[in-house]
């Protein structure tokens, strides 16, 4: 298969804008400050002393993060809507959880099975996902690799999955409900 | 607790163990992958919950803080190893390696 | 010349092998090196400087001045990458190479394109067939702040638990450095430019030297943190405690900024133009 | 700043090192502030170096405690007489080839120059953290620095120098490897890294064959570092196709402070009762010695190269001195303290004067030299005045410490000893005249035409085209140390070196 | 037999030293490839670090930073109970010193490589003495 | 000090070391080498020497691998020994 | 409950020799990656662990922290060298 | 007893300190730079030379009122060494040596103006400046006090030689300058520096004393060893096998053969060797170990050797340097029969040999100057064409010969004197054989010059002598030559006073 094709080098045809509920300095400073706090929780739970020089200190680590990472932490895109997701994303967890113990008992069934050359049939499936942002991508890329028997090869930012399979069983669930669910968090 | 952090414990061992013997088993770089990222994923996850579990038994600030610290390790880990999966995987494919397919089964695609 | 190095090596082992017998046990705590200097250090460290962590208060206080050439190393070999790979100048590329910013996507632009250099749209990368990895670049988005708050946790607490300016500094430069492997090099020049890199190198290094001479200015000795005790609210010992945190912070900064200045210079053999 | 004088040894390190911190800063806004920042930087040391050794002289040994802890606890340093005056011809050294290295710096690193003085000034604060520290582990610490920052010189020269250099960088980390390794020896087993500490503590451990291996281990890391005879091999090379500024920077300097180190280990740590009396080891180095100035001196015959003959001139001076100091008697000591400051500035005479030779012509072979009396007479001058020295003729001060060196020979009856010595004084006679024969018979050429045997006089006189002046500057200051250290040789002797060497020589 | 294994138990880390230091050395002296010899400088290094740490490890001994420390300094101390925590310093600095080390050994080694092609010692050799047919001189 | 998991590690650390000088393949042996520094890093723990193994562990694992893979990726991965 | 700590640390440190076969014989680059990834979070494990048995795990739970967040790095990079660098088997100039 | 005489002698002996000696070594030296300065004008430039010959030779003049009224003139310069200074010390030795070489630096001086202009040689101003720095450094020796001092000039002396030995800088210039510092530098390293260590280690003191400071320090094994290492290891001396820089060294211009190798260089190894056997060694010490009659031995296998070899050599300065090497020898000789009457004799050959030789070289250079013949063959005749160099020739060749009346006569009656003294017997027909030699290779060419039937003559026509600067000065020497017969006073009177000192008589 020729790899060169994967990267998609072309601009997406269809790139959707939604309005600015919020002016752009304003989410600057929303979204600084979700990182900071953010951080700061982080901090919390590393530091584990609530002495007053300690949090001094986090307060000057956690701004100094929030300044060079306030971009990369939270998108600017879809500010407005973070509680939410958030609380979807929780709701997600288990779910996903559950599906990853799944998925290891079925690798490990098949790790401790004798007849393993058998019972196995690698093979490379490709489908396309109705997910754009990059964010559901990552997730769902994610996933998919932590769930029973698919590795995710490639994602092209158009949504286009390649995906490892360990047998045929196992690609079959895709993209599914596991994107539906995605989908859902993201609001998408 | 310490029984629950104990199984937990016990079970992630088991899955690491699946890991490995996985690795070692599975006929081709591809199909490797599958109990490397994710049986160890699981085994971390079992064996740090446990161990969580088993610190914050003495219930004190630092032990919480302690464990807080434990789970979060486990997040960092299932975001960065299905990524390094993915990452690996990747390369693989770049680096033009072929699929192991079952015998007799052929290409199929 | 493999033989002559099995020989050497047989004797120089059979050599070191025969004087383990003379050396303390494994573990042994009534041998020389348990019972001589070091109880010292186990007693005193809290009383002279309230740091718990003996180590590194030995290494920034009472040992201070190796770790202050220790960073001088690490600085130094930042330096010594630079002068030996670093080439200045490049002949312009036959194409350049384009992100869209806002939908990631990349363009090519051949010689005598339109785009500029700077632009708000677009970003300059690396090169072409580095594809725009969705996950990889979530994931490093994801993981990157925080393994950078991390690292200013340890630079920060390391009173109280292992680490300390170094490894929260070799840590911070990881995560510039898995930044830059999960971007490209470019977009983190932009970033940390390896003049400012430079800069903040000699900076960390500059902070501990000028503690040190600062407190001969203070009238202690060279690197005798208790001279700073004449700032208000200090006695001698928490003089000493906030000597060390601002000597870990000088040696944070400057290994973080050496790290990823080295890696620049690793990974794009010095042209600085594109990374690994 | 009276109050400062009691913080020398610690401004001598500190100065050089937040110099060079500060022209890695200035230089990305103004190249060509980072010459007259290193010159100040020099210059401050060159006079804290010479009153510390003021100090030294009126008020005996001097202990620096850094960070105000005690000895065993913390570190600290010591300057006696003999790293003072060390320390005095090191600064100095370091000094003239700062100023010496302007041009060709320039010219050589065009873009790049401010990292030069930069690691310029790391070097030189190695080498005087080196010759100061009282700390066996600090040693290692600084001798990293100063080889790190070696290495870097070294490999950027063109050609096969950074395989040299990465040679270099191979063997001087297996050298400092295993000095960290006896080092941590003697921690097992004394329980402390203060060099005094450490001595105090030996005595009732002398039997032990760890304190043997450990002694042997340190010395052996050294020897890598000063590279003594079989263990020389990178230095060759490494001096040779190192761009001309560094190799005279780093020809001088490194082995000497090393040898210094070992001077230092073997005399402070070790005291001079064991490693002279418990050990039987005096001999082997001896013959090792007696093998680094013959091998030496011989393998430099057979080069074509300048900087290389130069180079194994290096190895044969090594020998010299490790050998002086093991002959383990007053004679053979001081000579191998003076020679360490006499080889330094010999060395640093001749390799400049190769820089200079090198600028003009872009070679560095023997056949370079032709016609250079006619060229650069003064470099020339300085040249014969620096192979007279390495010679060994009178007036100049290589003749003194061969004269100690030799007499300690006979004092010890050690025959080989001067025997080599004598060899090599007459293998340098040929390596000097050689190239003196070459610069003063044969014409210059441009281009590098073969030559035609016979030569009418007089021909092709080409115009005087001397070195950068602020090489010839460096370079006539170099020769009239030479001089000087000659004519002042037997005060420095009696009045500095005789102080400080062990109670037990007499 | 007993004694042998008691031996091996108080006695091992100097061993596995031992070893190291000979696969350092080794892969130094006998590779030709120059990063494998740098990875072998690596070990050699790693090797004495293995030394001094070992040296302050205490049986019975629990980590070098002092439990329930801050602010009581009136809580004795007793240095049996902790390791030797010098060696630890020590060694901070000499894992410093090897990476500087290595950072350097390697732009180095990329040097070599844009000059010559090749990382192989004994090829290097070859194109030296190809370059310059008149000057063959034996030592690297 | 637990000398059962002590040596074991030891014994990974050797055999580690041993693949990382011997695999014809220096992006191998980088990588190799990265499995070292782990090894390390947990012996040093268990030795209580917290500190330096926080170091080899931000350092083998961060930097000292990625300095290797970045040299290999700009020289060459050819080794003959 | 500590001998259970010390024999699960054991346990796993055996474990770990078995993703030091794939490590050192993986036939591939690659499949040394994947063995010594697996390593990488037995060991953050381990030092956890570890942690437990010295009954000091707040100090141990750090060295693990910076372990999980950057044994990802290593793997990235090498993995990165391939999407540079086609080829698995190495270039012949 | 004797030693008892010698200590009242020398408590006789008054020392004055003075800086007149190291003025005098200056004069020379501090002329260099305005030589090099005033290279734009050769005028110029030859002045400071000759200011700079003069002034030095007044200085040494200066002093010799003093030395002759028994004072010695001391200068100690630095403690270079512990125990060892830099020294100078003006005695009748040191002052009979200096008086002949800075006197006889005039005369060269004027000679090497004549010369080198008449040869339009190039780098003159380095010739020049190399030359004032040799008579520096033979003066130097002259006035060392000790051993240090004398090595520290001796090697001087090398090191500016060389320059003017090659200082043609052709092929042979290249290999003769090559023989020479081998022969030369080589010994003074290779044997008198271990040698004088090993001295200085036995005895703690390097300083020339009249009994000589090695008696009973040094066993009589060691000292006969040591003998060795000095007589041979002063290679300019020229004892055999050693001998072979000198005739390779006369590639070089005239002038500098002349006062070099006939006096500064050769008569240096000469009287360091005096300096050894007598101050170092101490007469009566040799005298104790039977050495005298090797050092003898060495010097008159020389003599006779190289006398032989003088009689086949064709090239005119060829046979004048094994001349040399054969009257050099008589001066060992002389100083190592331990007699008294044969230390004058040597000493005083210092300065007869001087004038004879220097004679014989200016004629030789002005004969090249004039006519460019360098070979004895080829002088058939040339009496009449260049009739007054040739009777200098002639004058010169009876002063080496030693036959009256010419100043060759009285050292050589006095080595006659003290082999008788010595009762060496052999030596004295050695000598005597040795003269005969000296008469067989030197008159010949006298006799050829003038005495040739015109059929053979290659020199028709009328006279042609040399450029006048390059005439007289060999004329003057000639005639001093005569002089010195009539009234070797000063000379006599020096080596009297030098040899008094030494044996105490």
């Amino acid at each position: 298969m020729n790899v060169d094709n994967l990267s998609p080098d072309e601009l997406s045809p269809d790139e959707k804008r939604q309005t600015p509920a919020f002016s752009t300095s304003l989410k600057q400073i929303i979204s600084f400050a979700i990182t900071f706090l953010i951080c700061f929780a982080t901090w919390i739970i590393l530091s584990g002393r609530l002495d007053f020089f300690h949090l001094g200190l986090g307060v000057i680590a956690c701004a100094i993060v929030a300044r060079l990472s306030s971009t990369k932490l939270i998108s600017r895109r879809g500010i407005e809507n973070l509680p939410r997701q958030w609380f979807r994303f929780v709701c997600y967890v288990p779910w996903l959880l559950y599906q990853v113990f799944l998925a290891n008992l079925h690798v490990m069934s098949l790790a401790f099975n004798p007849r393993l050359i058998e019972v196995i049939d690698p093979k490379i499936i490709r489908f396309k996902s109705k997910l754009t942002r990059p964010m559901s991508l990552f997730i769902f890329a994610n996933s998919i690799t932590l769930t029973p028997g698919t590795i995710t090869v490639f994602v092209s930012i158009t949504g286009e999955f390649t995906v490892h399979v360990i047998d045929e069983y196992s690609g079959l669930s895709l993209p599914g409900e596991m994107e539906e669910k995605v989908a859902e968090l993201m609001g998408e | 607790m310490s029984l629950l952090a104990a199984i937990l414990i016990i079970s992630g061992l088991f899955f690491f163990t699946g890991g490995s013997i996985g690795i070692l088993r599975f006929p081709d770089f591809y199909s490797r992958l599958h109990p490397a990222g994710k049986l160890d994923t699981m085994g971390l996850l079992m064996t740090m919950t446990g161990m969580a579990l088993y610190t914050v038994q003495e219930f004190t600030l630092a032990a919480i803080f302690t464990s807080l610290k434990i789970l979060l390790i486990i997040v960092f880990v299932f975001i960065t190893s299905p990524t390094a999966t993915h990452a690996i995987l990747d390369a693989g494919v770049r680096a033009g390696l072929s699929p192991w397919t079952a015998p007799g089964k052929g290409e199929r695609e | 010349m493999k033989r002559l190095g099995l020989i050497a090596i047989i004797i120089f082992g059979g050599l070191l092998f025969s004087i383990t017998f003379e050396l303390p046990d494994l573990g042994d705590a009534s041998s020389p090196a348990s019972t001589h200097v070091s109880p010292y250090y186990i007693e005193h460290t809290l009383e002279d400087t309230s740091v718990p962590n003996v180590v590194t208060a030995i290494l920034a206080d009472y040992r201070g001045y190796d770790t202050l050439f220790e960073t001088a190393v690490i600085f130094s070999a930042g330096l010594a990458c630079f002068f030996l790979l670093r080439i200045p100048e490049r002949k312009a590329p036959k194409a350049r190479f384009y992100r869209h910013l806002t939908t990631g996507l990349t363009l090519r632009i051949e010689k005598g394109g339109r785009i500029p250099e700077e632009s708000k749209e677009f970003e300059r990368i690396d090169s072409a067939w580095v594809p725009n990895d969705v996950i990889i670049n979530m994931t490093c988005r994801l993981v990157v702040p925080f393994v950078q708050l991390f690292a200013l946790y340890v630079i920060a607490h390391g009173h109280h638990s292992p680490g300390g300016g170094f490894q929260g500094g070799v840590i911070f430069g990881a995560a510039i450095i898995l930044f830059a492997i999960s971007n490209n090099l470019r977009s983190t020049t932009r970033r940390l430019s390896e003049k400012s890199s430079a800069l903040l190198g000699s900076g960390g290094v500059i902070i501990y030297l000028g503690t040190g001479l600062l407190c001969i200015l203070l009238g202690a000795g060279f690197l005798n943190y208790s001279g700073l005790s004449v700032f208000p609210g200090l006695d001698p010992v928490s003089a000493r405690s906030y000597g060390i945190l601002i000597v870990e912070i000088g040696v944070g900064i400057a290994v973080t900024a050496v790290m990823v200045w080295i890696y620049y210079n690793l990974a794009s053999a010095g042209t600085q133009e594109e990374g690994l | 700043m009276g109050g400062m004088t009691e913080h020398l040894p610690a401004i001598i390190v500190a100065v050089p090192l937040l110099a060079a911190l500060i022209v890695t800063v200035v230089w990305w806004f103004n190249d060509r502030l980072c010459f007259p920042l290193s010159v100040a930087a020099g210059l401050v040391v060159c006079g804290a170096s010479a009153n510390l050794f003021q100090k030294v002289l009126t008020q005996g040994v001097i202990e620096y405690r850094l960070g105000g802890w005690p000895p065993p606890v913390g570190i600290v340093f010591r300057v006696d007489h003999l790293n003072g005056l060390i320390l005095v011809v090191v600064t100095l050294v370091a000094f003239l080839n700062l100023v010496a290295s302007r041009r060709s710096a320039e010219k050589e690193f065009r873009d790049k120059v401010g990292a030069f003085y930069a690691l310029f000034l790391l070097f030189i604060t190695g080498l005087f953290g080196i010759l100061i520290t009282g700390d066996a582990f600090n040693l290692f610490v600084l001798l990293e620095i100063a080889s790190l920052t070696g290495y870097a010189l070294i490999g950027i020269g063109s050609g096969r120098a950074s395989l040299s250099g990465l040679n270099y960088l191979l063997m001087g980390t297996i050298g400092a490897s295993l000095y960290l390794f006896g080092v941590g020896i003697l921690y097992v087993l004394t329980g402390s890294l203060n060099m005094v500490d450490i001595a105090g503590i030996l005595p009732n451990l002398w039997p032990s064959s760890a304190i043997v291996l450990a002694f042997l281990l340190c010395m052996g890391g050294l020897f890598v570092k000063m590279a003594l005879f079989p263990l020389h091999a990178w230095l060759p090379n490494a001096y040779t196709h190192a761009p001309s500024v560094v190799s005279s920077l780093v020809a001088p300097l490194t082995t000497k402070v090393m040898i210094y180190a070992m001077m230092r280990v073997a005399l402070t740590v070790f005291t001079f009762d064991f490693a002279f009396n418990q050990i039987a080891v005096r001999g082997p180095i001896l013959w090792l010695a007696i093998l680094a100035i013959v091998g030496g001196s011989l393998m430099a015959l057979s080069q074509r190269r300048l900087k290389k003959m130069l180079a194994y001139i290096v190895v044969a001076e090594v020998g010299y001195m490790v050998g002086g100091f093991w002959l383990g008697n007053k004679a053979g000591m001081s000579g191998a303290v003076l020679h360490i400051i006499n080889d330094a500035v010999m060395t640093l005479c001749v390799f400049l004067a190769a820089a200079a030779i090198t600028i003009r012509t872009g070679d560095d072979r023997l056949s370079s030299l032709r016609g250079m009396f006619k060229r650069m007479p003064l470099t020339m001058a300085v040249m014969v005045l620096g192979g007279l020295s390495l010679i060994g003729v009178p007036p100049t001060c290589g003749f003194f410490s061969k004269w100690y060196l030799i007499s300690g020979g006979i004092e010890a009856g050690h025959l080989g000893f001067v025997m080599a010595l004598i060899i090599s004084s007459l293998v340098n006679v040929v390596l000097f005249f050689r190239c003196f024969e070459i610069g003063y018979f044969e014409p210059f050429m441009r281009g590098g035409e073969p030559h035609s045997a016979p030569v009418e006089p007089g021909y092709g006189a080409p115009t005087v085209q001397e070195a950068p002046v602020e090489m010839l500057f460096a370079l006539l200051t170099t020769a009239l140390l030479l001089l000087l250290l000659g004519l002042f040789s037997g005060q420095i002797v009696t009045r500095v070196i005789h102080q400080a060497l062990p109670a037990v020589l007499g | 037999m007993e004694t042998i294994g008691t031996l091996i138990i108080a006695k091992y880390n100097y061993w596995a030293v031992v070893v190291l230091i000979a696969i350092g050395l080794y892969a130094m002296i006998a590779k030709k490839n120059l990063v494998k010899k740098i990875i072998g400088m690596n070990i050699f290094q790693t090797a004495i670090i293995l030394f001094y740490v070992s040296i302050g490890a205490k049986r019975g001994a629990t980590l070098p930073i002092i439990e329930h420390g801050h602010g009581e300094s009136t809580h004795m101390v007793h240095a049996a109970d902790y390791i030797n925590p010098l060696p630890h310093v020590l060694m901070l600095t000499a894992i410093v010193v090897s990476v500087a080390t290595l950072g350097v050994a390697l732009a180095l080694a990329m040097r070599i490589y844009f000059h010559y092609g090749t990382l192989e010692e004994d090829e290097i050799q070859k194109k030296i003495i190809g370059d310059e047919p008149d000057k063959i001189d034996s030592s690297g | 000090m637990i000398w059962q998991l002590d040596l074991i590690i030891l014994l990974m650390v050797v055999i580690c070391g041993i693949a990382a000088i011997s695999i014809r393949d220096l992006l191998g042996a980088a990588i190799m080498f990265g499995a070292y520094s782990f090894m390390m890093c947990l012996l040093w723990s268990i030795m209580g020497a917290v500190d330096v193994s926080f170091t080899e562990a931000s350092v083998g694992a961060g930097v000292s691998t990625v300095f290797f893979v970045a040299a290999v990726f700009r020289t060459t991965r050819r080794t003959r020994d | 409950m500590e001998s259970f700590f010390l024999y699960g640390a054991i346990y796993l440190s055996l474990i770990m020799i078995l993703s030091l076969y794939r490590a050192v014989f993986g036939p591939t680059v690659l499949d040394r990656m994947i063995g010594v990834n697996a390593i990488g979070s037995k060991t953050t494990a381990l030092l956890v662990l570890i942690g437990l048995i010295y009954q000091r795990v707040e100090m141990f739970v750090d060295i693990a922290l910076a372990y999980a967040c950057l044994n990802f790095i290593a793997v990235l990079a090498a993995s990165r060298y391939f999407q540079k660098r086609k080829g698995l088997y190495d270039e012949h100039h | 007893m004797l030693a008892k005489k010698n200590k009242e002698f020398f408590e006789l002996m008054e020392t004055i300190g003075s800086i007149r000696p190291l003025l005098a070594i200056l004069a020379s030296a501090l002329v260099i730079p305005l030589i090099i300065l005033s290279r734009g004008s050769p005028n110029l430039r030859e002045l400071w030379t000759m200011v700079g010959a003069v002034l030095k030779f007044m200085i040494v003049f200066s002093m010799l009122p003093m030395v002759l009224a028994g004072t010695q003139i001391e200068c100690t310069l630095a403690q270079v060494l512990p125990g060892f200074a830099l020294q100078l010390r003006v005695d009748a030795l040191g002052m009979l040596f200096a008086l002949v070489s800075s006197f006889l630096w005039i005369i060269t001086s004027l000679y090497s103006i004549g010369y080198m202009r008449g040869l339009q040689e190039h780098d003159q101003t380095r010739y020049y400046s190399f030359f004032a720095l040799s008579l520096s450094a033979t003066v130097g020796v002259a006035f060392s006090a000790n051993l240090l001092t004398l090595y520290l000039f001796y090697e001087l002396l090398t090191l500016s030689t060389y320059p003017l030995v090659t200082h043609h800088q052709d092929q042979e210039a290249r290999s003769s300058g090559r023989k020479y510092l081998f022969f030369i530098l080589g010994t003074s390293i290779g044997m008198i520096l271990p040698a004088m260590l090993f001295i200085a280690h036995k005895t703690g003191t390097l300083d020339f004393t009249s009994q000589g400071i090695v008696a009973g320090r040094i066993s009589g094994q060691a000292t006969s060893f040591l003998v060795l290492l000095f007589v041979f290891g002063f290679a300019k001396a020229a004892v055999m096998p050693f001998h072979a820089w000198l005739p390779a060294a006369m590639v070089a211009p005239t002038p500098v053969s002349a006062l070099l190798h006939a006096v500064a260089v050769v008569k240096v190894g000469v009287f360091s060797v005096a300096r050894m056997i007598t101050g170092i060694f101490g007469t009566g010490w040799l005298d104790d170990l039977g050495l005298s009659t090797l050092i003898c031995g060495l010097a008159a296998l020389t003599i006779i050797v190289s006398s032989l070899i003088a009689l086949s050599a064709d090239g005119l300065k060829r046979r004048l340097a094994f001349s040399t090497i054969g009257q050099l020898s008589y001066i060992i000789l002389g100083v190592a029969l331990l007699s008294k009457s044969g230390m004058v004799g040597g000493l005083l050959h210092i300065g007869m040999h001087a004038f004879g030789k220097i004679t014989l070289f200016f004629c030789a250079g002005a004969i090249f100057v004039a006519t460019g013949v360098t070979n004895v063959s080829q002088m058939v005749g040339i009496g009449k064409r260049m009739p007054l160099t040739m009777s200098a020739f002639f004058i010169g060749a009876l002063s080496v010969i030693g036959l009256p009346p010419c100043g060759g006569f009285i050292s050589k009656w006095h080595l006659v004197l003290g082999t008788v003294e010595a009762g060496q017997f052999l030596m004295l027909g050695i000598l005597l054989v040795s003269s005969l030699l000296n008469a067989a290779y030197f008159l010949p060419i006298v006799y050829r010059a003038f005495f040739c039937s015109p059929s053979e003559s290659m020199f028709e026509g009328p006279m042609a002598e040399a450029p006048t600067w390059c005439l007289l000065p060999p004329l003057l020497t000639a005639l001093l030559s005569m002089v010195l017969f009539f009234y070797p006073q000063p000379f006599l009177r020096l080596a009297r006073l030098g040899v008094q000192a030494i044996t105490g008589g």
